[in-house]
C-alpha cells in the first residue's frame, strides 16, 4: 500500500485517532463520497467509566487503603516508592523515634526509608534510588496493600 | 464465632463465598492479585487489599501476603474456594498459628487425602469401597486365584509402570496366562524389572462422587452424588445431580457409607468422596477437601447452601440440617463456561463486549463475568457456571437448551457452543455416557 | 395438541411465556407494535409479526390485528400474558371462533367474574368467604341486630354513596346508634338520599391471593397463597409466599376452599382469588382469571411452572400435578423492578446504559430489559422482577439484601433503591404490615 | 465543509466532539449533502450494533416476512406503500387474474393497488398518492406485517 494506492490516507487516519484520544471518544466516523473511515477504541471498560450510581460499579471500597488519601497525580506518580508486600508501614523505627526520612530529605539507593510489619517480621524497605523525598504519601502505622505507592523520591 | 472472612481466590468461586459471607451478615476481604483489581467480587466486598503481581505463585499462592491482609484487615477467619491454598495443609496450619480460622477441615485431614496412597488405605480402613487389587505382586503361578477374587475382566500392570507400559487387560480367564507373561516381559524390557500386579479392570466407567459435610465433632451428612462423566483431558464440563445411573437405594447406600467415613473420621467441612462406578460397584478414586466447581448442583436439587454450611461447621455452629431433613427435589445440570475454543478448548482471554445472562425459572449464574470485563490470562479459563434445575431430568434438559439459546457472551469464545450439541446427542438425552463418552465424541466428531 | 403459541402480549411476561413454550418444544410467535421491535422476547421467538403502532388500542388491544397474525403464521394457540386482553371475554369468543386456542378460562368464566357483583355472588354460591354485610337497607330500629349478626367493628355506607362520604364505623355498640344516624344524615346532604348499607369494617387487612388451576373438566389445585400487602396507589410493589401471617392450617383451609370452588366452577386454566385478612378471616375481594405478575413466588416454592400448567390444560393434557403431590418448600419473594423514580413513582423510560442482573442460589430475574434497551415510554413501567428463595423467611431476606446490592440497572431510574430501604426496615423484617403500610411508609419518610 | 475534500474538516469533529463532551451525549450523528460524520462515547447502545454472534443478537427471524427480501434500501424507501395491517397481501383481485399494478403502471390516489386479507375479510389498499409504480416489493398472497413495504410509488 505504499503510495497513495487506494488513496486510504493514513496521515488522516493517525489524526483522527489522535483526535480520538485527545477528545476521550471511544468512536469516530466519517463519510464522504466514496471514503469512509471509522476510529474507535475498542472495548474500553464502560463498567468503570460510567458514572457511578449503584454499588456494584463503585471502586473498591477504601477500608484497607491509608487513611490519608494522596491525590491522585501523587498516586500515579512513577517516582513513588510502591509497597512490595502487604502489612503495616512504619515511617520510624521505633515508636516515637524520628521518622526513617521527611519531606526534604536526601535519601541514597539502598538506604532504609521505611519498615513493613507482616506476620509478625519487620521488613526494611530501602530506597531504590538516591534522590530527595518529595512527598511522603501514608501515615505512620498505615496499612499498605502491594504496590501502593507511599513515599516519592526524585 | 466469625466476623470478618478473608476469601483467598479469585473468579466465580470468590464471588460465590463473598455472597455466601453477605447472606450470613459476615464482613468481607477481597485480596486480589494486580490483574484482577476490576473483578466484580472485588468490587462487591467490603474492603479489599492487592496482595501481589499477577503470577498466582506471587499472590494468590504467596501464603505470608495473605496471612498479612489477615492481619491488616482483621480477618478472622479465611475461605480458600478451590484450587489455589485450598488444600494446602501448611496454609490451614499457618493460619492456626496465627489464631485465624481455616473455613475447611484439619491439616491432618487434608494430609491423609493429598496423599493417594494414604487416603486410599484410610478409605478401605473407613468402609469405603476401593478398586479390588491384588496386594502384593501377581507371579504366573497365583494369578488365576487373584484374579478370581476380584473378578473378571483384570488388569495387570508393572510395578515399576507407567504410561500405558506393561499393563495388560485379562477379559476372562482365558486371557489370563498370556496376559500375565506379557505384562511381565513388557515390564521388563521397559523398567528392567518384571514385577507385576493385578487390579480390576473398569472399561466403561462413570465418574460418582458423594458430597459430604461434617461438623468436626463426629457428625456428618451426604447430600447424595453427582454424575461427573462429562470430561474432557480430566477436567469435568457438564455435570449432574443426581446421576442418571443411579437409583434411591444406590444413592442411599453409597451416600450412608460416605457419611458413616467422615462420621468415623471426624472430618470438619465440606468434602467429596469421588469414584468410578461400573455395573453397580463403586470404586473410590480420591477424597477433594475442599468445596467443588459442581457444588451447585447439589444445593439446587437440595436448596442447602454449601458454603453456609462451611462457614458454620467452621465457626463451631453444627450443621443446620440433618440427614433426615435432606430431601433430594428434582435434577440438576451445570455447564462450565470457560473463556475457549469450544472445539479445540484453546484459551480465548480477552475483553467480553456482551454479557447477558439468562433468566426465568430454575436457572442459576455464578459468574464474575460483565460486559467490559477484561479477562486476565494469568489464570484458568473458567469464567461461570450455569446450573439449570427442573422437577424431572427431561424437564431439565429442555430448560437448558432454552436457557443456552438466551446466554450471550460475545467478544471472546466460550464452551456455550459445545453445550448446544451435547443438548442435542441422544446419548447425552439418555444419560448414557461414561467417562471415555466426551472424548471419543469430540474425536467423531472433530474428524 | 397445541403446536405454535402466539404471545399477544410484550415486555416481561412475554418472554416468560416464550421461554415456558421453548421448554415444552412448542413454537412461538411474538406480536409487537413498532415501538418492541427490539424487544428480547422478538428476538428470541421463532416468528415475529409487527402488528401496529406504538398505542396499545392499536397494536396490543387490536384483537383484528392479533388474529390475522395467527392467520398468516398458522398459530394454533394464544396466551394473552396478564393485561391487554388477558380478560377480555371477547377475545377469547373470537379465537374461539377461529378455531384458536385460548391460553385461559372459558368466555362464560372471564365474564362472571369480570363484574364485581356477579363475582361477589358467585364466590358465595361456591362457598368463598365474601365481606359479611346487610342484605338491604339498613335502618335505625334493624341496625344493632344486624350489626351484632356481623361482628363489630361494622362500617356504615350511603347506598347512593362513595368517595368517603356517608361513611362511619361503629367499633362497638355504644357507637352504632350515632354512626348510623351521622352516616344517613351525611348521605342525605351528599346524595338526596339517606338510605345506607352495613358491612363488616376492615381496619388494617393484608391482601391476600390464593393460586389456583384448574383443568376445565372438574379437577383443581391450589398453591397456597401470596401475600401482596405492600401496594402503593392498588399497584403492588413487594409479594411474599407464603404470607408471613398464616399458618399451615389456615393455609390449607382456604386453599381447600379455592381449590373445591373451582371444581364446583369447573374453572379451565390459572387464576387467582384474593381476598382481604384480618383477625384470622378472609373476606373475598374478587378473581383473577388470569396468571398474575407474581406468580413467580408461587413457583419458587412449588417447583411448579405455571405457564407450563396453563398451556397442559388449555391442550386437554390436564394437570401435571395432583394436589397431594403439591410441597411448599420455603420462602420466596418478588420485587418489582419499575422504571420509575422510587419516591415520587414518576416513570423515567429511557436507555438502559449498564445492565446487570445478580446470581447465586436462589435468584431468579425475569426481565426482558439489557444493556442499550430503550424503554419505549408507552407501556407501564415494569421492567423486570426479582424473585428470591430460600429455606426460610430470614434465609429469603438476607438473600435479597445481597443481591439487591449486586443488581446494577443505570441510565434510568428504578425502584431498586425502594427496595433496599424496605429489606432494612424493621416492620418488613417482621413480616407485620398490612394494605396501608407502605402508604404510610412513604408519606412519614418522604415527609 | 465544502471545499477540501480529502481533508476530512477535523476542526468540525473537535467541535463535535466539544459539543459531545458538553452535553453529555454519547452520539452525534451529522450527515450533509454527501458527507457523514458520527462521534460517539461508550454507552452507545452496543447491543443492537454490535456484529451479530449470539443468537440472541440475532434480528428477529423472518419466517413471517416475505419469501422474497427485497433490497435493504427499498425497504427503506421513503416512496414505499407500507402495509397498513397484518395479513396476506395479493396482489390481484382473484387468483389468475390480472395484478392491480405492475413495475411501470401509472397509478391514481386512491386507486386500488393490492388487497389484504385478514380474518376473513378483503381489505382494498389504495394508493396513496399519484405516481408510477417503480417496484413491488412483496409476492402474490404473501403475509406482510404492519408497516411492511409492500409497492413503490414514485
Amino acid at each position: 500500500m505504499a503510495d497513495k494506492k487506494q488513496g486510504i490516507d493514513q496521515v488522516l487516519i493517525r489524526d483522527l485517532a489522535n483526535i480520538l484520544n485527545e477528545t476521550d471518544l471511544t468512536e469516530i466516523e466519517v463519510e464522504q463520497d466514496d471514503l469512509r473511515i471509522r476510529v474507535s477504541r475498542a472495548g474500553t471498560p464502560q463498567y468503570m467509566q460510567a458514572p457511578v450510581t449503584a454499588s456494584f460499579a463503585a471502586p473498591p471500597p477504601a477500608a484497607a487503603a491509608p487513611a490519608a488519601v494522596p491525590a491522585a497525580d501523587a498516586r500515579n506518580n512513577k517516582n513513588a516508592v510502591t509497597a512490595p508486600m502487604v502489612g503495616t508501614a512504619y515511617l520510624a523505627p521505633a515508636p516515637g523515634a524520628r521518622s526513617f526520612v521527611e519531606v526534604g530529605s536526601i535519601v541514597k539507593e539502598g538506604q532504609t526509608i521505611l519498615i513493613i510489619e507482616a506476620m509478625k517480621t519487620m521488613n526494611q524497605i530501602p530506597a531504590p534510588r538516591s534522590g530527595k523525598v518529595t512527598e511522603i504519601l501514608i501515615e505512620d502505622a498505615a496499612p499498605v496493600e502491594y504496590g501502593e505507592p507511599m513515599i516519592v523520591i526524585e | 464465632m466469625i466476623s470478618k472472612i478473608l476469601i483467598a481466590n479469585r473468579g466465580e468461586i470468590a464471588l460465590r463465598v463473598l455472597r455466601a459471607c453477605k447472606e450470613l451478615g459476615i464482613a468481607t476481604v477481597a485480596v486480589h492479585s494486580t490483574a484482577d483489581a476490576d473483578a466484580m467480587h472485588v468490587r462487591l466486598a467490603d474492603e479489599s487489599v492487592c496482595i501481589g503481581p499477577p503470577p498466582s505463585r506471587e499472590s494468590y499462592l504467596n501464603i505470608h501476603q495473605i496471612v498479612a491482609a489477615c492481619e491488616i484487615t482483621g480477618a478472622d477467619a479465611v475461605h480458600p474456594g478451590y484450587g489455589f491454598l485450598s488444600e494446602n495443609a501448611k496454609f490451614a496450619e499457618i493460619l492456626d498459628a496465627h489464631g485465624i480460622t481455616f473455613i475447611g477441615p484439619t491439616a491432618e485431614h487434608i494430609r491423609i487425602m493429598g496423599d493417594k496412597i494414604t487416603a486410599k488405605k484410610t478409605a478401605e480402613e473407613l468402609g469405603i469401597p476401593v478398586v479390588p487389587g491384588s496386594d502384593g505382586e501377581v507371579l504366573p503361578e497365583n494369578a488365576l486365584e487373584i484374579a478370581r477374587e476380584i473378578g473378571f475382566p483384570v488388569l495387570i500392570k508393572a510395578t515399576a509402570g507407567g504410561g500405558g507400559r506393561g499393563m495388560k487387560v485379562a477379559k476372562t480367564e482365558a486371557d489370563l496366562e498370556e496376559a500375565v507373561s506379557t505384562a511381565r516381559s513388557e515390564a521388563l524390557a521397559a523398567f528392567g524389572n518384571d514385577a507385576v500386579y493385578m487390579e480390576k479392570y473398569l472399561g466403561k466407567p462413570r465418574h460418582i462422587e458423594v458430597q459430604v459435610i461434617g461438623d468436626g465433632e463426629g457428625d456428618a451428612i451426604h447430600l447424595g452424588e453427582r454424575d461427573c462423566s462429562l470430561q474432557r483431558r480430566h477436567q469435568k464440563v457438564w455435570e449432574e445431580a443426581n446421576s442418571p445411573a443411579l437409583n434411591v437405594e444406590q444413592r442411599m447406600r453409597i451416600g450412608q457409607i460416605c457419611a458413616d467415613a467422615m462420621k468415623k473420621l471426624k472430618y470438619r467441612g465440606a468434602g467429596t468422596v469421588e469414584f468410578l462406578y461400573e455395573n453397580g460397584e463403586f470404586y473410590f478414586i480420591e477424597m477433594n477437601t475442599r468445596l467443588q466447581v459442581e457444588h451447585p448442583i447439589t444445593e439446587a436439587i437440595t436448596g442447602i447452601d454449601l458454603v453456609h454450611e462451611q462457614i458454620r461447621v467452621a465457626s463451631g455452629a453444627g450443621l443446620s440440617v440433618r440427614q433426615e431433613d435432606v430431601v433430594f427435589s428434582g435434577h440438576a445440570i451445570e455447564c462450565r463456561i470457560n473463556a475457549e475454543d469450544p472445539r479445540t478448548f484453546v484459551p480465548s482471554p480477552g475483553t467480553i463486549t456482551h454479557f447477558h445472562a439468562p433468566g426465568g425459572l430454575g436457572v442459576r449464574v455464578d459468574s464474575g463475568a460483565y460486559q467490559g470485563y477484561r479477562i486476565p490470562p494469568y489464570y484458568d479459563s473458567l469464567i461461570g457456571k450455569l446450573i439449570v434445575h427442573g422437577r424431572t431430568r427431561v424437564e431439565c434438559m429442555m430448560r437448558l437448551r432454552r436457557v443456552l439459546d438466551e446466554f450471550v457472551i460475545d467478544g471472546i469464545k466460550t464452551t456455550l457452543p459445545l453445550f448446544q450439541d451435547l443438548i442435542a446427542n441422544q446419548d447425552i438425552a439418555n444419560g448414557d455416557y461414561d467417562i471415555h463418552w466426551l472424548e471419543d465424541y469430540l474425536a467423531r466428531t472433530s474428524a
